[in-house]
C-alpha cells in the first residue's frame, strides 16, 4: 500500500518519485515533499513518543514550530537526533527512525510512566530522591539520566564539513512569504542591495498553502512570478533553506544556510554555512505561528493545528485524515473546513468556542457547534473520536485545532524589545525597542489578512529604502480578496477532567501550571523553570502563550500583566558544527612555522606547540630511543663545542624615533636611556601593578633605532602594551613601533666554538673577535657574500653565544649552511628541551617563573627596578604585599639523594612541619636533568629563599605520591661567574 | 558589535581588543606625594557605569590605533569614537 | 512543610491539593535586624545560614525581580574546589563540603551530582601548573588526580586524541566536582530561610541607601523605606550600581558571560570537561542537554546578552575537543552579568560605612561558591569578623598589594 | 669571502593554481618597506614622495601608484604607509627607499614579513566572502582600496588591485595556513 492518503493537487513533482524508510519500512513520496507530508501521505499518524510520559505523538504542525514529530535522521556517523520531520525535505534514500522509546514505537515499555503520571507532576523530583543520602548519585540519578534526552548522538566525529561567511547588504528581508516578497520587490526595484532569505526550500510562505488569490492569480503563481522578477535583479540575492536565527548588536544578523541537508550526501561541499549578515536595515517578515487550544487528551496523534492540516492538503496533496473535525476560536480555523471540503474531504464537525453565527458557509454534512467545547478525545495510538461538553461523541481520525495566530516576534526580542499585547487579535506583537535597523512587516507585525500583509510589506519596503536614500518605484502593491479574521480569545477547556497538554514535547499540562501557581512559582520565569515549559527543542513556539494564559487565569491578572517569556537566539536550533565552521582538528587554529621547519623535519625533529608556533623540541639521532638521550646529547655537545637553535619565534620589535631611548626607559623597569649604540641590554618589563610582565633584550643599532626581543608567549601582548604607552600615555614622544618577528630568521649559536663557526660564514670585512665584538655587543653585518645580517652577542645558555638574524627568505639556507660549516666542530642542532635544560642550569627565569604572579623581587632582580625614574609598574611595585619580609625568592634546588628526580609542582615544607596549606612555603617551578652535573636540578620559589642557601627542606608531592628532601642552592648551577659568556 | 572607526569606517568589534575605562590614559604623576594612592585609584577603581561609558579599544587587526569609544553599557549603542592619541594630546595641558 | 517520600505519594493520590507555596509573599516590615539586598543564590544562602547557624531570623531579603533571577538562574551549574592560592582553596573546599550535605540540610533535592570535573592540559608547562595546583588542593584537604593521556582517554574516549591541533596530554581531575540543579539551589535556600521566618520580598528594588554620618540605617525601596541594623549587599553583576548609592567605587567591572544548552540527548558525557587550549567547558544535564560555555564577551556591559564572535569561539573549542557534537544543535543561549574583579577573586567584607556590608566580585565562579559565600557572609554579619576561610576577601587588598590572582593576568578584569 | 652562499626561498615556493572561476597565485619579487612618519615630519615626507615617486601620501584605507619601480603606497595607519615596489637585486629595500626619501621618515624592511597571494577571476568575491569580513562590493571597496583585517584568525592586508583582482598579504610564518584558508574557500563555493 503506497501513499493511501495522497490526493491530487499541490506543489509536488509527481514525476519524481522518492523512496525512503521510516523505522525500516520503505515508503514513497515525491519531490517537494517534506518527511512529514510524505509520512501523512503514507497514512502514518504516530511518529514519536513524548519526553516524560512517553505518550504516542503524531505530526502536529507543518513548520519549524513542530513539538512532536522529531526523528533520528540518517545513520551511523551521519545520524542526526531530534530532527523535525515537518521541515525535513524529502530526498531519495532518506532514512528516519522514531525516538525516545524502548521496544517498538507502538509498544514502548517506558509508556508505564504515563500510568504514574500523578507522581511525576511538575517539580516532583525536587521533593524526593533524597533518601538515603547516597542513593541520588548511585541509583535515582542514573535512572533519570537514562530516561532523559530524546535523540542519540553517534559518538563518532561529525563526518561533514561546515563553512562560514560574511554578507553585506542595504536591506535584509527575513521570510519570503507575501510580506517578504512584497518588501523585497519594493527594495529591489529601488536599487538597494537586498538579501531575501527563507527557511523553507520553496519560497512563498503561506502563499503556497492557502487558496487565496493575489492579483487574480493563485498565491503560489504570484509568488513564482515575484521570485522571477527578483532573481532577475543583480542587486538582489535570494537564499532558500536559510534561517535568520539571531539578531545581534548594531544590526548584525546570524543566518544558517542548509546547503546539502536535502541531499543524500554532501559530496565534500559544506553541509551548512553560517552567515554573518551586516545589513543597514532588516525587514522581519517571519509570519505567524498558530497555537492550539488545551483540552482533555489533546495530544493524541491526529490532533493537529488547523493551518497545518490545510497546508498538507493544499501544498502537498497529503491527507492528514479522512474524517476531519475542526475546533477553533477564530474565523481562520473555518478556512480549513472549507478548503478540505472543497477537496472532497469529509468534515464531520466544526466546533467554534464562540457563540453566534458561523463566519462562512458551512461545509455540507458537517455538524456545526457554536459556543462548543471539546472536553476529551479517545484513541490509543491515534485519535478515534472527540467528546463534546454536552457528552456528544463524534468519530474522527483528524482534529484540526486553531487557537489563533501568534506573530513570530522572536527576532524583535533578541535585544531589548519586549512584545506588546493586542486584544483584537489576542496576540503579542512587536513592541518596545527593536534591534537596530529592524522593522517588521506582514503577519509578524500583527497583520493577519493577506490583503493587509501584501500592502504592509510593500509600504515598509518602500519606506526603508527611502530612509536609505533610494527612490522607491511607483509600482503599486499587489492585492487580494478580503477575508475575515475575527477571533475571541479561548485558551483551554475548563470542563476537561483529563489532562490537557500545553507543552506537548515536555509533557506540561494545565494541571502542572496550576500546581506551579499553587506552590508560588508565579513569575513566568519561575513557571518555565519549575515546569520545564517551553524548554524543549521547539522552544515553546506553540505552548508558551496558552500556558501564560492559564497562569494569568490563576493569578487573576491579564495576560500581558502576567508577562511574556524572553526570546533569545537561536530562532530555531543550530548545529554546533555550523557555529564552529572550519575550526576543528588541525584547523582549529592556524600554524606558524619557523624558517628552519622543513629542514628540521628532514632531520626527524620532534615538534612541540608553542602558542601558534611549532618548534623543534629535540632532534633524535639514530640509536636514541628515549628523548632524554637526545636532549642530554644536545646539551653536552653544545657546552662542549657548539650548538644551533632556531629562536625566530621570540618577539622582535623595531623601535625607532627621536624619543626611542626615553620611551624604552619608561617601559622597562631598568635604565635604558644611556645604552650605547652597538650594545645590547637585558631588560625587565613590569605591568602597571608591579608584577613582572616580560623580559628580553634591547639592542641599540643607532641613536634612534632599537631592536627589542620579547618572549615567544608575550610577543603580541607586549607590542599591544607598548602601542598603548606610545599612543595613550606619552603621545608627545616621537617613537614608532613595528614588529619584525616575521622579517628575520634568528638562530642562537652557542658553545665554546660558536665564534669559530660564525667566522666561517661572516663576510671577512666584519670582525667578530672578542675584542671587536664583546659580550652584549650587537651590529649589522653581512654573511655569505653580502646577505644583510643582524648579529647579537647574547646568551641564554650561559655559553659563549651569538644570535644571528637574516631576512627570513634565507633562514632555511642559513641553518643548512651553519650545520654544514659546523661539521668540523661536531655542531649539533638543539631544540626547546635542551634550551630549557641549559637555561635552568644557568638559572635564567622563563615562562614557568614569569607566570604573572611573581615580582622582580621574587626573581632576585628587585634591585634592577630603578627608583630614579618613572617606569611602568615602578610605583605600585612598592606595595607592602609585594615586599613582604618573608616573601618568595627564586632559588635552585637539588635532591639530597642525587639519584632522585625532582618534579615541577612540588610544594616546599620546612623540616619537621606537617604538610598542609598553612605550612606551604613555595613551589618548584622548573626542573631538568643536568647532564653536566649528572643529577636532577630545579628552580623554584620559597619564602626568604636567598637567605636559606644550604638548608634542607621537604619537597612534597601528594598528587603523584611521595616527598623527598631537597637542598636550597644558588640558581646558577653552571659558571656562576659568567666566564664562558665573555670568552 | 560594529565600531565606526574615525578613518576606516564600520568594522566588526572582533578586529579590536578591549582594555577598559578610558581614564587609563590619565596616568598619575609618579612623583606626587600621594602617588601610591593615586596609582591605586588609577589602576583599580575604574568607572563601571550602567549607561554611557568611555572605554579603550585597540584596533589590533586593523590600523593598530587605540580608540576611545563612547558606548552605552545597557544598550551597547555607540555614540562616539575618537583616537585615544588625539584625546590624550588634547588633555595634556590640563595636567 | 517537610518533603518526604510519603508526602509525595500522599499528594499524588490526593491530586496535589496539599502543596503549599515554597515561600511566603510577605509585605516588608518597617525594620529588620539584617536586610540582605539581592535574592540570588548568595543572598538567599546568607539568609538561610544566618537563621539556621547564627540564630538571626529578623531578616528581609529584598529582590528587585523574582528570586533566583540573577546568576544562580543563568550559569552552567558547575561545582568544584580546584583552586591554587592559599587565599582561595580553603574557601572553595569549605563550599564543596557544604554542597555534599546540602540536600539533607535544607530538605530539597538540588540534584548535587559529583560526576567529576576534568581540566585538560596540552603541554608540559600546563602539566607543571596543574601539578602545583593539584598539590595545593590536596594540602588543603581537597581531592585531586593527575591523569595522563591514557587516563583521560579511558574516561572520555570521544575526545579528539588523533588529529588535534593542541593534543591532549592529560588532565587534572577533581572527582568530587560536578554539577547542581542551579534553580533548585535558590528555591531550596529560599524555602529553608522562609520556614525560619525570613521575609523574602520580591519585586522590591532598592533605590537608595540611608546613610547618616557614616552609619547605614536602612534602604529606600520601590516598596518604601526599610530600616535595618545591618545592610548586606549581595548583588553580584550589579555591585557597582548598588554600591554607588553608598558613594562607593569598587575594583570591579561588569561583564557578560554567555552560556549554552543543546537539544536533549541520550547520555554521552559522564562528567564536566574543560578544554585547556580553547575557551570551552561542557557537561550534560540530567535532562540530556549539553550545557556548555566559554569566555566572557570581554567588554563592560549590563545587558544579559552577548554577541556572535564568542558563540563561535566557544563552539570552535567544542568541535576541536569533541568533534562528535557537530550534529547536536544549540538550543538556547543566554548571558549573565558578572562582577569581574581586578584580580579574579571575590570580596566578603565590611565597608568603611558602619552597618554596610559587601559581598561580590565573584567573576564567573559565583555559583560553586554559593554555600560558603552565604555561610561566611552570615558569619561576618553575625560576628563582625571574617570567617577563617574568607580572611583574604578584603576590599583593601589592592591598596596593600595582596592580590589573589589565580590566572596571573593582573588588573585586566576581562582576562580573569 | 666565505665559501658559502645563501639561497632565498619564497613562502609558498611559487604557488599558483586555477580553481572554479578563480586563480590563486603567490606574488614574489616585490619589496615592502614600512614608512613611519616622524612626529611633525609629514610635510618633509610628502615633499620627498612627490618629488621622487610622484606620490601623494594616501589616507589609511587607500593607495596611490607610482611609475617608479611600479611602486604602490598603501595607507596602513595615520602615521604609517607601506611602499611596495619591484625588488632591486643590488640594494637592500630600505637603502632603495632612503636613497629617494633621505631621512624624512623611519623606514623598516618588511619584505620578508608577508606572504602575498593574488586572488583573481569572476568568483574572487564569492571566494573571499567566506573568510573576509570586509564588504568588497565595488561601491564600498573600489579599486585602490586597502584594508587590514582578520581572516580565519590571521591578520591580513587586502588590496583591491583591479576589477575582480585582490592582493592578500598575511604573516609569512603562517603562509601555509593562510593558503589553506583561501584554497578551502575556493573549493567550498558553488
Amino acid at each position: 500500500m503506497s501513499q493511501i492518503n495522497r490526493i491530487e493537487g499541490g506543489l509536488i513533482n509527481r514525476s519524481k518519485k522518492l523512496s525512503f524508510t521510516f523505522n525500516g519500512q520503505s515508503l514513497e513520496g515525491y519531490e517537494g515533499d517534506t518527511l512529514a507530508s510524505a509520512l501523512l501521505a503514507n497514512g502514518h499518524r504516530m511518529v514519536g513518543r513524548s519526553f516524560k510520559y512517553h505518550r504516542p505523538r503524531g505530526i502536529f504542525s507543518a513548520g519549524s514550530e513542530e513539538p512532536n514529530a522529531l526523528v533520528q535522521l540518517r545513520t551511523g556517523a551521519y545520524q542526526e537526533p531530534n530532527t523535525r520531520a515537518t521541515v525535513t525535505e524529502l530526498f531519495h534514500g532518506l532514512e528516519a527512525t522514531s525516538q525516545n522509546h524502548r521496544g517498538s514505537l507502538k509498544y514502548d515499555f517506558m509508556a508505564v510512566n504515563d500510568l504514574f503520571s500523578s507522581f511525576l507532576s511538575a517539580g516532583f523530583y525536587y521533593k524526593t530522591f533524597m533518601w538515603p543520602k547516597a542513593f541520588w548519585e548511585k541509583f535515582y540519578e542514573p535512572v533519570i539520566r537514562a530516561a532523559a534526552g530524546l535523540g542519540r548522538l553517534s559518538g563518532q566525529d561529525d563526518p561533514d564539513i561546515y563553512d562560514k561567511g560574511f554578507l553585506h547588504c542595504d536591506v535584509l528581508v527575513v521570510g519570503a512569504g507575501a510580506a517578504g516578497l512584497s518588501a523585497a520587490l519594493s527594495a529591489g526595484r529601488a536599487g538597494a542591495r537586498v538579501i531575501l532569505m527563507d527557511e523553507d526550500f520553496c519560497m512563498g510562505g503561506r502563499l503556497n498553502v492557502e487558496t487565496l488569490s493575489v492579483n487574480d492569480q493563485s498565491g503560489s503563481e504570484w509568488a513564482t512570478q515575484a521570485l522571477a522578477e527578483l532573481s532577475a535583479m543583480d542587486n538582489v540575492r535570494l537564499m532558500t533553506r536559510t534561517t535568520a536565527y539571531g539578531a545581534y548588536d548594531h544590526g548584525i544578523v546570524g543566518a544558517l544556510e542548509r546547503v546539502t541537508d536535502h541531499l543524500i550526501s554532501s559530496e565534500n561541499k559544506p553541509r551548512q554555512i553560517l552567515w554573518r549578515v551586516y545589513t543597514k536595515r532588516t525587514i522581519l517578515c517571519a509570519g505567524a505561528t498558530e497555537r492550539p487550544i488545551a483540552f482533555g487528551n489533546n495530544d493524541r496523534p491526529g490532533v493537529m493545528l488547523a493551518g497545518a492540516v490545510r497546508a498538507y492538503v493544499n501544498r502537498w496533496g497529503a491527507l492528514p485524515g479522512k474524517r476531519v473535525a475542526v475546533f477553533t476560536n477564530n474565523d481562520d480555523g473555518w478556512r480549513t473546513a472549507t478548503d478540505l471540503a472543497a477537496k472532497g474531504v469529509e468534515i464531520t464537525a466544526v466546533i467554534d468556542s464562540r457563540d453566534g453565527q458561523p463566519p462562512v458557509d458551512v461545509p455540507k454534512g458537517a455538524a456545526i457547534v457554536m459556543g462548543g467545547r471539546i472536553v476529551d478525545t479517545k484513541g490509543r495510538h491515534g485519535i478515534r473520536s472527540i467528546t463534546l461538553s454536552n457528552g456528544q461523541q463524534i468519530p474522527v481520525d483528524c482534529l484540526a485545532v486553531s487557537g489563533g495566530w501568534s506573530p513570530n516576534v522572536q527576532l524583535t526580542c533578541h535585544q531589548r524589545g519586549r512584545p506588546t499585547w493586542r486584544d483584537d487579535i489576542a496576540a503579542f506583537v512587536p513592541g518596545g525597542e527593536l534591534p537596530q535597523g529592524m522593522s517588521v512587516a506582514g503577519a509578524a507585525s500583527g497583520n493577519l489578512s493577506l490583503s493587509s500583509v501584501l500592502l504592509n510589506g510593500h509600504d515598509i519596503g518602500n519606506s526603508v529604502v527611502s530612509d536609505l536614500g533610494f527612490t522607491p518605484s511607483k509600482v503599486k502593491a499587489s492585492s487580494s480578496e478580503e477575508e475575515t479574521t475575527g477571533i475571541s480569545a479561548f485558551w483551554h477547556v475548563r470542563e476537561s477532567k483529563a489532562r490537557a497538554w500545553l507543552d506537548l514535547q515536555n509533557d506540561v499540562t494545565v494541571k502542572d501550571v496550576k500546581l506551579s501557581h499553587q506552590e508560588g512559582f508565579r513569575s513566568v520565569e519561575h513557571l518555565k523553570r519549575y515546569t520545564t515549559l517551553g524548554m524543549a527543542t521547539d522552544q515553546g513556539k506553540t505552548a508558551n502563550i496558552p500556558a501564560l494564559a492559564v497562569m494569568a487565569e490563576c493569578t487573576g491578572k491579564s495576560l500581558p500583566e502576567t508577562g511574556t517569556t524572553i526570546f533569545r537566539p537561536p530562532y530555531t536550533p543550530v548545529a554546533i558544527g555550523a557555529l564552529a565552521g572550519r575550526a576543528r582538528g588541525k584547523d582549529f587554529r592556524p600554524s606558524r612555522l619557523s624558517p628552519s621547519h622543513s629542514w628540521a623535519k628532514e632531520q626527524g625533529a620532534i615538534f612541540v606547540e608553542a602558542g601558534m608556533w611549532y618548534r623543534a623540541q629535540w632532534f633524535p639521532r639514530s640509536g636514541e630511543t628515549h628523548w632524554r638521550q637526545s636532549v642530554d646529547r644536545e646539551v653536552t655537545q653544545t657546552r662542549a663545542s657548539v650548538g644551533v637553535c632556531d629562536v625566530t619565534t621570540l618577539g622582535k620589535i623595531d623601535v625607532q624615533g627621536r624619543d626611542a631611548a626615553q620611551f624604552l626607559n619608561k617601559v622597562y623597569a631598568n635604565a635604558f636611556a644611556k645604552l650605547p649604540v652597538g650594545k645590547v641590554r637585558y631588560g625587565i618589563m613590569l605591568r602597571e601593578d608591579g608584577i613582572m610582565m616580560d623580559d628580553g633584550t634591547s639592542a641599540r643599532f643607532a641613536e634612534n633605532h632599537f631592536v627589542m626581543t620579547t618572549t615567544t608567549a608575550n610577543a603580541v601582548s607586549v607590542f599591544r602594551h607598548m602601542e598603548f604607552c606610545r599612543q595613550c600615555l606619552w603621545p608627545e614622544m616621537d617613537v614608532h613601533l613595528i614588529s619584525s618577528t616575521e622579517q628575520y630568521a634568528q638562530f642562537a649559536v652557542a658553545g665554546p666554538n660558536a665564534r669559530k663557526l660564525l667566522q666561517k660564514v661572516v663576510d671577512s670585512d666584519h670582525d667578530i673577535s672578542n675584542e671587536a665584538f664583546p659580550f652584549m655587543g650587537c651590529g649589522e653585518i653581512t654573511v655569505c657574500g653580502g646577505v644583510p645580517t643582524r648579529l647579537f652577542r647574547i646568551s641564554f645558555s650561559g655559553e659563549l653565544a651569538y644570535e644571528i638574524a637574516v631576512p627570513t627568505r634565507y633562514g632555511d639556507s642559513l641553518v643548512r649552511t651553519l650545520i654544514a660549516a659546523g661539521e668540523e666542530f661536531d655542531v649539533t642542532p638543539y631544540g626547546t628541551e635542551a634550551l630549557g635544560v641549559m637555561r635552568i642550569e644557568k638559572g635564567h627565569a622563563a615562562g614557568n617563573e614569569l607566570n604573572g604572579q611573581t615580582t622582580a623581587r621574587d626573581l632576585g632582580m628587585g634591585r634592577m627596578v630603578s627608583k630614579k625614574k618613572d617606569s611602568i609598574g615602578n610605583t605600585l611595585s612598592e606595595r607592602e604585599g609585594l615586599n613582604l619580609e618573608n616573601g618568595l625568592s627564586l632559588v635552585g634546588f637539588r635532591p639530597v639523594n642525587r639519584s632522585e628526580e625532582l618534579k615541577a609542582g612540588f610544594h616546599f615544607i620546612s623540616k619537621g612541619n606537617t604538610a598542609n596549606m598553612a605550612n606551604d612555603e613555595g613551589w618548584m617551578s622548573s626542573v631538568a636533568f643536568s647532564p653536566n652535573l649528572g643529577h636532577s636540578i630545579g628552580l623554584g620559589f620559597i619564602k626568604r629563599g636567598s637567605e636559606r642557601l644550604g638548608e634542607i627542606v621537604i619537597a612534597t608531592d601528594p598528587l603523584r605520591g611521595g616527598e623527598m628532601d631537597v637542598e636550597i642552592v644558588s640558581a646558577h648551577f653552571i659558571d656562576p661567574e659568567g666566564e664562558r659568556l665573555r670568552a | 558589535m560594529i565600531i565606526n572607526h574615525p578613518l576606516l569606517g564600520p568594522r566588526d568589534a572582533a578586529e579590536f581588543v578591549y582594555k577598559g575605562d578610558a581614564s587609563l590614559i590619565n596616568r598619575p604623576n609618579w612623583q606626587a606625594d600621594d602617588a601610591a594612592e593615586l596609582f591605586h585609584e588609577y589602576l583599580y577603581l575604574r568607572d563601571n557605569p550602567a549607561g554611557q561609558h568611555r572605554e579603550l579599544w585597540y584596533h589590533e587587526q586593523g590600523d593598530r590605533s587605540w580608540l576611545i569609544v563612547t558606548r552605552n553599557t545597557l544598550t551597547h549603542e555607540i555614540s562616539n569614537v575618537e583616537f585615544a592619541r588625539d584625546v590624550a594630546l588634547a588633555e595634556r595641558p590640563k595636567k | 512543610m517537610k518533603y518526604s517520600g510519603f508526602k509525595v505519594i500522599k499528594e499524588a493520590l490526593t491530586g496535589h491539593k496539599g502543596w503549599k507555596p515554597v515561600w511566603r509573599t510577605p509585605k516588608p516590615k518597617n525594620e529588620y535586624d539584617v536586610i540582605i539586598v539581592g535574592g540570588g543564590g548568595h543572598g538567599l544562602a546568607t539568609a538561610y545560614y544566618l537563621a539556621k547557624e547564627f540564630g538571626i531570623t529578623n531578616i528581609a531579603v529584598l529582590e528587585k525581580g523574582w528570586i533566583g533571577s540573577g546568576n544562580v538562574g543563568r550559569n552552567t551549574t558547575i561545582v568544584r574546589s580546584n583552586y591554587l592560592l592559599p587565599g582561595n582553596e580553603p574557601f572553595y573546599e569549605f563550599s564543596m563540603k557544604l554542597w555534599e550535605n546540602l540536600e539533607q540540610d535544607f530538605n530539597y533535592n538540588a540534584m548535587v551530582s559529583q560526576r567529576g570535573i576534568l581540566n585538560l592540559f596540552h603541554n608540559d608547562a600546563g602539566r607543571d601548573a596543574y601539578a602545583r595546583r593539584g598539590n595545593s588542593m590536596m594540602l588543603a584537604g581537597a581531592d585531586a588526580v593527575l591523569l595522563d593521556q591514557e587516563g583521560v582517554r579511558k574516561m572520555y574516549p570521544c575526545l579528539d586524541f588523533e588529529n588535534a591541533r593542541f593534543p591532549i596530554k592529560g588532565g587534572l581531575l577533581q572527582p568530587r566536582g560536578g554539577t547542581v540543579r542551579h534553580d533548585a539551589v535558590a528555591w531550596g535556600y529560599a524555602r529553608g530561610a522562609d520556614s525560619r521566618g525570613v521575609d523574602i520580598i520580591q519585586n522590591c528594588e532598592v533605590t537608595g541607601m540611608n546613610i547618616e554620618n557614616g552609619i547605614c540605617t536602612g534602604v529606600e525601596t520601590s516598596q518604601g523605606t526599610i530600616k535595618a541594623k545591618k545592610v548586606a549587599v549581595c548583588v553580584a553583576g550589579s555591585s557597582s550600581r548598588v554600591m554607588s548609592m553608598a558613594g562607593m567605587r569598587l575594583p570591579i567591572e561588569s561583564h557578560v558571560l554567555q552560556a549554552f544548552v543543546s537539544e536533549g540527548l541520550k547520555p554521552i558525557l559522564p562528567g564536566v570537561v574543560t578544554f585547556g587550549a580553547g575557551h570551552f567547558y561542557v557537561s550534560q544535564s540530567d535532562k540530556g542537554g549539553l550545557v556548555f560555555g566559554g569566555d566572557i564577551d570581554g567588554y563592560n556591559t549590563y545587558a544579559q546578552r552577548g554577541n556572535l564572535p564568542v558563540v563561535e569561539d566557544v563552539c570552535e573549542g567544542g568541535m576541536a575537543l569533541m568533534p562528535m557534537i557537530g550534529r547536536a544543535r544549540l538550543l538556547r543561549m543566554w548571558g549573565g552579568v558578572m562582577d569581574m574583579s581586578m584580580d579574579g577573586s571575590p570580596f566578603i567584607d565590611k565597608t568603611h560605612i558602619n552597618g554596610l556590608y559587601f559581598n561580590g566580585g565573584w567573576c564567573y565562579g559565583g555559583f560553586k561558591a554559593t554555600p560558603a559565600s552565604g555561610w561566611c557572609y552570615a558569619h561576618l554579619l553575625a560576628k563582625d569578623e571574617p570567617h577563617p576561610v574568607a580572611t583574604e576577601y578584603r576590599l583593601d587588598r589592592f591598596r596593600r598589594g595582596a592580590m589573589l590572582d589565580e590566572k596571573g593576568v593582573g588588573a585586566q578584569p576581562n582576562l580573569h | 669571502m666565505p665559501n658559502y652562499t645563501l639561497t632565498a626561498r619564497t613562502p609558498l615556493d611559487g604557488f599558483s593554481h586555477d580553481f572554479n572561476g578563480v586563480s590563486v597565485t603567490e606574488v614574489n619579487g616585490r619589496s615592502i618597506v614600512s614608512i613611519a612618519t616622524s612626529l611633525g615630519g609629514g610635510e618633509a615626507l610628502s615633499k620627498a614622495l612627490a618629488k621622487t615617486y610622484k606620490l601623494k601620501i594616501p589616507e589609511p584605507g587607500k593607495s596611490t601608484v607610482s611609475s617608479l619601480d611600479n611602486a604602490v603606497l598603501l595607507g596602513m595607519a595615520q602615521d604609517q604607509t607601506f611602499l611596495v615596489f619591484d625588488d632591486h637585486t643590488e640594494d637592500k629595500p630600505v637603502d632603495v627607499v632612503s636613497k629617494h626619501l633621505k631621512d624624512t621618515a623611519y623606514f623598516t624592511d618588511q619584505s620578508d614579513s608577508y606572504v602575498m597571494l593574488r586572488v583573481s577571476g569572476e568568483n574572487s568575491r564569492s571566494v573571499l566572502e567566506r573568510i573576509c569580513p570586509i564588504d568588497l562590493h565595488p561601491s564600498v571597496f573600489p579599486e585602490g582600496s586597502v584594508s587590514r583585517t582578520i581572516m580565519e584568525h590571521l591578520g591580513t592586508v587586502i588590496v583591491h588591485e583591479k576589477a575582480n583582482t585582490f592582493l592578500l598579504m598575511s604573516a609569512r610564518s603562517s603562509a601555509k595556513s593562510f593558503l589553506e584558508a583561501v584554497e578551502v574557500s575556493a573549493l567550498n563555493i558553488g
